[in-house]
C-alpha cells in the first residue's frame, strides 16, 4: 500500500519526474544504436521510483554520490538533460566536459558527486562527504546510492561501520533491484534480507517498495528526517527491479522473460499514473500532456549536445593536476 | 604434438604464413583453453563474477556452465579480495584454480591478496607454500569506457616479484598460454586486452602448447627493433607495414610475458638494428617500457645508435570523449614517427 | 562456569599446553630484549586457553590459517618450540627456513598455513583452504584464528559471506582481546557484539569465554563437529586479554594498568591449575614438574637455535620462483 | 621567513653548513609539521589506525589526541579502503585531511580508493573535483619485519597520473613538506623511511616552507651523479664519502618527490658528471629507477660516458633473517661499486 495521497502539484510532479527519466532512458536507447552514445550505458528503466522518492527528501545543498546507473539520480537533482546528454556525447559542454561519460556525470554546484563505476566506491566518498558536514557543522545530510551487489563487497562493511561508528550523517539507499548484472541476490549473499544485514551496524534500516514512488518518498523522509537531527546514518533497501539488460551488452540468460514481464506489471510510473487519476488528481489527458513537454525538453538536449563542442586534442592533460593558472577552478 | 617454438623468429613467422588451422576469434580461443583445462584436469575450476550463468562479462565463458556445473563453473559475490584469496587458499590446498578478475580496474581490490599472499607466500614459508593459481583480467582502453574502466596495469603488476605476468596478443597465445600457466607452480596473472576478444586469427593445426617464458619476434627485420605486447601488438605490426613502404624494415617484438622479461630476445634484435621504439599502453612514466629503455642500456648500451623512444599513453585518467581516448593511446602515427626519428640519429 | 571436568590425563595435557605456551612466550622477551629475535613479535600471554582449546578439536591434517600473533597456534599445532625458535633468531633450521621470523611460522606438513602478519588477509585463504576440501571431499576443517580487530575490515566481510554462501567448512575464530594495538573494540565497532555481527551472515555464532579452556575445548568441538557433519562455517568470539603490550614497541597508553591487573586474576592457567587441583586432578607438585619439562624443551630448543645455520647469501632469491631443478619441491 | 630554495645545489649544501637551528629527530619534525598544520589551519584533520590514543605506530601523532582532540584526531578502525575513502571525500567537502595509512603494505587495500577516485575524480569530472588530501604512510624496509612489512612501493605509486609522491629524506623535508602538500589541491602522498623516525638532523632556523617539486643537490660532484631518495639518502651520501676518499666526487641527488619527477635538475647533474648510478629501494625491475635512467637515455644519451647503473632491492619478498635483508637490501658498498663500474667506463 502507498502511504498517503499528495496533493495534485506534488503528485503530478513525482509522475513527471519518473517519465522524464523513462523517456530520457528511452533516448539513451536510440542513440546508442545510432553510435551517438558510446561506452557503457546502464538504465534506470523501472526503477525511476527510487531516484525519484529519495530527491523529494533533500535540500539542494545535501550531498548525493551515485554510481554508473546515474542518469536517475542526476536528473532529479537538477543537472539538465542537456549538458548529460552533452555528457554522452562526448561534448564540452557535457556536465562532465565529456570527460566522464554516462557512468561518470558530475555536477558539484548541485553537489552531485558522481557516478562512480567501481562498485561500492561511492561509499567510503560519501561517508566522508558526512564526515566533512559533520566536522564542520552544516545539517546536511549525504545520500549514497548503490545496488545490492555492491553489499557483498568490503568497503559497502567498512563504510556502514564508520558511519554508524561516527554516526556521521549519511543516507545510504541500496536499489536492489535483484541482480548484480547476471547474479541474483541469492547467489552472492548468505543473507538476503538486507536491512537485517544493514541493522548489524547497528543502524536503523527500513525495506521500502522501490516501485512506489510514495512509500519512498515517505521513507526518505523519515530517514533524512532523522539524519538531520542527528539521529546518526540511516539505510533504505529499496526493492525495484530494472526492466532492461544490466548494460547495452547483456544477453539475459540469467533470468526468464516471465520475471520480467511480472515485474512490468508493477511499473512505477502506470501504477502511479492510475493512482493520480483513480484519486481525480490527474486529467485523462494529463500524462500526455507531459509526454510532449519531455519529449520537447529531450529533442532540444538531443539536439544542443549533437551541436556541441568538441574539446581541442590539446587539452588532454587538462584536468590531471588543478591549473595552477586557473586558481578560481579551485576554491580553497 | 608440436610445441611453439616462438623465440626463434624464423620459426614463428614463418608459421603464421605456412601453418594449415582454423580461423577463430580470440574470445573463442580462450574459452576453448578453459574448456580444454577444465576437461584435462580436475583439479582446473573457474571462479569470478559472473562467468556462469551470465557467460562471463565478456562472454568467454558462455557455456561453461552448462558444461561443467556449478561446482566448478562458480559464480561469485562482488568481493575481489576474497574471491582471489580464496583461489590462493585453493590453491595451497591442491587445486588449480582459474579466478577471473573481470578487469584490470577491479583487481586494485584484490591487491593485497596478490601481493602479501599469493606472491608472498612461498617466501616467507621457505619454499613451503606453493600457489599455483591463474588469475585472468581483461585489460586495456580503447572502448571509451572512461577513467576507471580502462587500465592498462599489466606492466605495473610486472614490478612484483613471485607472479608471472602474461599478456597473450595472439589467438595462438590466448588459446594455449592458459595450460602453460596453470602447470606453472607459482602464480601468473593473465591480461587480456578488451579489445582483442573480436580479433579473429589463424590457430595452427599441430601446436599443443607454447611456452610462457620467451618473447616472440613478430616480424623480422633489420633497422629497428618495436617492441611491445598485448593490445599494442596489433598497432606495432601496422607500424611496421608502413614504415616498410617507406624503406624502413622493422622488427617487432612482442613480449608475451611482462615477468619475467625476456631481455636475451630484447637485446638480441637491439644489437642487430641498434635502435628501439617500445610502445606500452601503461602510462609512461614507471611502466614497462621504462624498464626496458633500463636494461637495454644496461645490456647493450654501446650497441645503441640512438636514444630508446618509448610511445606510451599519455599520463592523463582516461578521458571518455572517443577523440581524446584516441589522443590518450599509442596510435600507428606515433610509432611510426617515434621510428622515423630513432632512424634518424646518426648511425 | 567450566563445562565438565576432563579425565586427569586430559586436564594435565591442555594445562600443560598452555604452560608451554606461557613459558616459551617468557623466554621470548627475554631473547628480544638480548636482540636475539628481531623485528616484530606479537605475544600470546593471557590468551593460551583458546589455542589450546581449540585444537583440541582438531584432526591432524584440518588446516589452520593464524596471524602475527602465531606462536600459540604454532605450537598447539606442533610445530616445535626448536622450529619456532630457531625460525626467529634467522637461521635455516626455524620452520620457515628464518625467510619468516616471529610473524610468519610455517609448516605445510602439518597443514599449518602461517602466521598471516596483514590483518584479515588470512580469512580469505582460510575460505580458500576449505574450499579445496569441499571440491574434493575431504571432511576436513580449516580453522582461521583472527583478532577482533580484524572485524572491521572488508576482507572480514567478503570472506564470511563466501563461506556461508557456499557452505564451506571453516572454524572462524575471533580472539577477541578487546583491543586492536590500542584501539579499544567500541572505538572499531558500531555493534560490539560480534556473535551478532556474525549471525548477520546466518552463520552459527557463539560467544566463548576464552580464559577458560574447558569451555573454548568445549565449544570448538561443537562447532567443529557441526562443520564436519556439513553444517557449513561457524563462528566462534573467544573472549580474552592479552597480558602483555601489543608488540615489544607498545607504550600501553590506552588502558590502565588496573583494568589489566583485574583480568589477570582470570589467568586461564593459574584459574586452570586450581579447577585440576581443588579436583583432585593435578599433584601439588604437578605444575612444578611440568614447569621442569617445559624449561628444559625450552632451553634445548634456544640452544639449538643459538646453534643453527645461517642461509649462505648466495641462496637469497629462492623462494620466489618454485625452482624447477628441485620437482620435489612441488607434489603437483 | 624563508623557504629552502633546495633546487639550487650551492645553497641547499650550504645551508647545512652554515645554518643555525635546532637539531632534532625526523620523527618530531614530522609531529611539529602535523602539529603546525592542525593549529595553523582548522579544516586540517588527521585520521588513521591508533593516531590517537597509541600515540601513532611510530610515536609521530603522539600528544596531538591531547590536544586537539579527538574530532580532528580521530583514531580509524582497522578499515584502510574507508577511511582513505572518507579522507576523499571529506577533501570533496572542504576539510584538508591528513589520512596516514600506518605502512605501506596496508595501503594495498585502500589503492582502489587511490587510484579511482583520489587520482581520478579531478578528471573524470571535467575538472570540478578536486581533492585536497594528503595520505602520509611509513615505507620501506631494514628492519627485519619481513616480507609482508618491509614494501617500498612509493616509486610504484609514481605511476599513477593524478597524484604527486613526496618521500622526505631529511628532517627539513619532514618538518616543511607537509604543509606545502596540504596547500595543494590535489592529493598527495607522503612516504615516510621507517628507518628514518629516530634520525635527527639540523632544522634550520629561518626556513618555514619547502617546495614539492624540486629535486635538492644534497651533495655536490663533477665525476658520477648519484640520484636517489627517501631512506637511500643516507647510503648515497656514505657512498660518496667513500668515493671521494678515492678520488672520486660524487654528486648526490636527491628526488624529494618521485611525481612528478623532477627531470631537469638530474639532466642537468648528468650532463655535468656523464655518468649516474640510481639507488632505490625498491624492487629493481619497473622501479622509479627504471623510469629515470629511460629519461635520461630519452633526454641525455649524448652525453652519457656510461651505461646508467641501478643499484636497488633485489627481486624478492623482503626475507626476515638480518644477514638475508641486508644482502636484499641497497647497501654502500654495493653503490660505491657501481660508481665505480661507470667510472671505469671509457670516457
Ligand atoms: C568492484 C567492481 N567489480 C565489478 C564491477 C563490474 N560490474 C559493474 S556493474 C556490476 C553489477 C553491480 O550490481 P548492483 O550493485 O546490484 O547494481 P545494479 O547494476 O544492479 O544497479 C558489476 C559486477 C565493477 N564495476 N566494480
Ligand atoms: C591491514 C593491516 N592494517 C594494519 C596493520 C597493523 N596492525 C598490526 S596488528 C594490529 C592490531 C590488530 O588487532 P586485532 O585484530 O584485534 O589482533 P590482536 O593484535 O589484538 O591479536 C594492527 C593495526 C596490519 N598488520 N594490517
Ligand atoms: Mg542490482
Ligand atoms: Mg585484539
Amino acid at each position: 500500500m502507498t502511504a498517503n495521497l499528495p496533493d495534485r502539484a506534488h503528485g503530478q510532479r513525482l509522475l513527471r519526474e519518473m517519465l522524464r527519466i523513462r523517456r530520457f532512458e528511452d533516448a539513451c536507447v536510440e542513440l546508442y544504436s545510432a553510435a551517438k552514445i558510446r561506452g557503457f550505458l546502464h538504465l534506470y528503466i523501472g526503477e525511476e521510483a527510487v531516484a525519484v522518492g529519495v530527491s523529494q527528501a533533500l535540500q539542494a545543498d545535501d550531498a548525493v554520490v551515485s554510481t554508473y546507473r546515474d542518469h536517475g539520480h542526476a536528473l532529479t537533482r537538477g543537472i539538465s538533460a542537456a549538458a548529460i546528454m552533452a555528457e554522452m556525447f562526448g561534448k564540452v559542454e557535457g556536465c562532465s566536459r565529456g570527460r566522464g561519460g554516462s557512468m561518470h556525470l558530475f555536477d558539484v554546484e548541485r553537489h552531485f558527486y558522481g557516478g562512480n563505476a567501481i562498485v561500492a566506491a561511492g561509499l567510503p566518498v560519501a561517508v566522508g562527504l558526512a564526515l566533512a558536514d559533520h566536522l564542520q557543522h552544516r545539517p546536511l545530510v549525504t545520500t549514497c546510492f548503490f545496488g545490492e551487489g555492491a553489499v557483498a563487497e568490503g568497503e559497502f562493511h567498512e563504510s556502514m561501520n564508520l558511519a554508524a561508528l561516527w554516526r556521521l550523517p549519511v543516507l545510504f539507499c541500496c536499489e536492489n533491484n535483484l541482480y548484480a548484472m547476471g547474479t541474483a541476490l541469492a547467489r552472492s549473499e548468505a543473507e538476503t534480507n538486507l536491512a537485517v544485514k544493514a541493522a548489524s551496524y547497528e543502524m536503523p534500516a527500513w525495506s521500502v517498495d522501490g516501485m512506489d514512488v510514495l512509500a519512498v518518498e515517505s521513507a526518505a523522509r523519515g530517514a533524512v528526517e532523522a539524519i538531520r537531527a542527528g539521529g546518526g546514518p540511516h539505510f533504505l533497501e529499496l526493492r525495484t527491479y530494472r526492466f532492461r539488460a544490466h548494460s547495452m551488452y547483456d544477453p539475459e540468460r540469467y533470468r526468464d522473460k516471465s520475471e520480467v514481464e511480472t515485474w512490468k506489471l508493477r511499473d512505477p510510473i502506470t501504477t502511479f499514473t492510475e493512482t493520480l487519476q483513480g484519486a481525480g488528481l490527474l486529467e485523462a489527458n494529463g500524462l500526455e500532456a507531459m509526454e510532449h513537454e519531455i519529449a520537447a525538453e529531450l529533442s532540444a538536449a538531443i539536439e544542443a549536445a549533437e551541436a556541441g563542442t568538441l574539446e581541442p586534442v590539446d587539452q588532454l592533460t587538462r584536468f590531471v593536476h588543478s591549473d595552477p593558472t586557473q586558481p578560481s577552478e579551485f576554491v580553497s | 604434438m608440436r610445441s611453439a617454438e616462438s623465440s626463434t623468429a624464423e620459426l614463428s613467422t614463418a608459421e603464421s604464413s605456412k601453418a594449415e588451422g582454423r580461423t577463430i576469434t580470440y574470445r573463442e580461443a580462450m574459452r576453448e583453453a578453459m574448456h580444454d583445462a577444465l576437461t584435462r584436469d580436475e583439479r582446473v575450476f573457474l571462479m569470478g563474477e559472473d562467468v556462469g550463468r551470465y557467460g562471463g562479462c565478456f562472454a568467454v565463458s558462455m557455456g561453461l556452465l552448462e558444461e561443467f556445473g556449478p561446482e566448478r563453473i562458480r559464480d561469485t559475490p562482488l568481493s575481489e579480495s576474497a574471491f582471489v584469496g580464496a583461489g590462493i587458499g585453493a590453491a595451497l590446498g591442491g587445486m588449480r584454480p582459474i579466478v577471473e578478475i573481470m578487469t584490470v580496474n577491479f583487481s586494485l581490490l584484490a591487491l593485497d591478496q596478490i601481493m602479501n599472499n599469493a606472491a608472498t607466500l612461498q617466501h616467507m614459508s621457505g619454499g613451503q607454500c606453493h600457489v599455483p593459481l591463474v588469475i585472468r583480467m581483461t585489460t586495456g582502453a580503447g572502448r571509451q569506457l572512461a577513467a576507471q574502466h580502462s587500465h592498462s596495469l599489466e606492466g605495473w603488476y610486472a614490478h612484483i616479484p613471485g607472479i608471472k605476468v602474461l599478456t597473450p596478443a595472439t589467438v595462438t597465445d590466448a588459446r594455449w598460454m592458459l595450460w602453460t600457466a596453470l602447470e606453472d607452480p607459482d602464480p601468473v596473472l593473465i591480461f587480456e586486452h578488451g579489445a582483442l576478444y573480436n580479433e579473429k586469427g589463424l590457430l595452427p593445426d599441430g601446436i599443443e602448447s607454447v611456452d610462457i617464458d620467451k618473447a616472440a619476434v613478430r616480424r623480422v627485420g633489420g633497422d629497428v627493433s618495436i617492441v611491445t605486447y598485448g593490445g599494442s601488438l596489433g598497432k606495432a605490426m601496422q607500424a611496421a607495414e608502413e614504415l616498410a613502404s617507406e624503406g624502413v624494415d622493422a622488427e617487432v617484438i612482442d613480449l608475451r610475458t611482462l615477468r619475467p622479461l625476456d631481455t636475451a630476445t630484447i637485446l638480441a634484435s637491439v644489437t642487430k638494428t641498434h635502435r628501439m621504439v617500445i610502445v606500452d599502453e601503461g602510462w609512461r612514466s614507471g611502466s614497462i617500457s621504462a624498464e626496458i629503455s633500463a636494461r637495454v642500456v644496461e645490456e647493450a648500451f654501446y650497441d645503441l645508435a640512438a636514444p630508446v623512444a618509448r610511445v606510451c599513453t599519455a599520463e592523463v585518467p582516461i578521458p571518455y570523449a572517443r577523440h581524446m581516448e584516441e589522443a590518450a593511446l599509442p596510435q600507428v602515427p606515433g610509432i611510426v614517427a617515434a621510428a622515423r626519428a630513432v632512424m634518424a640519429a646518426p648511425d
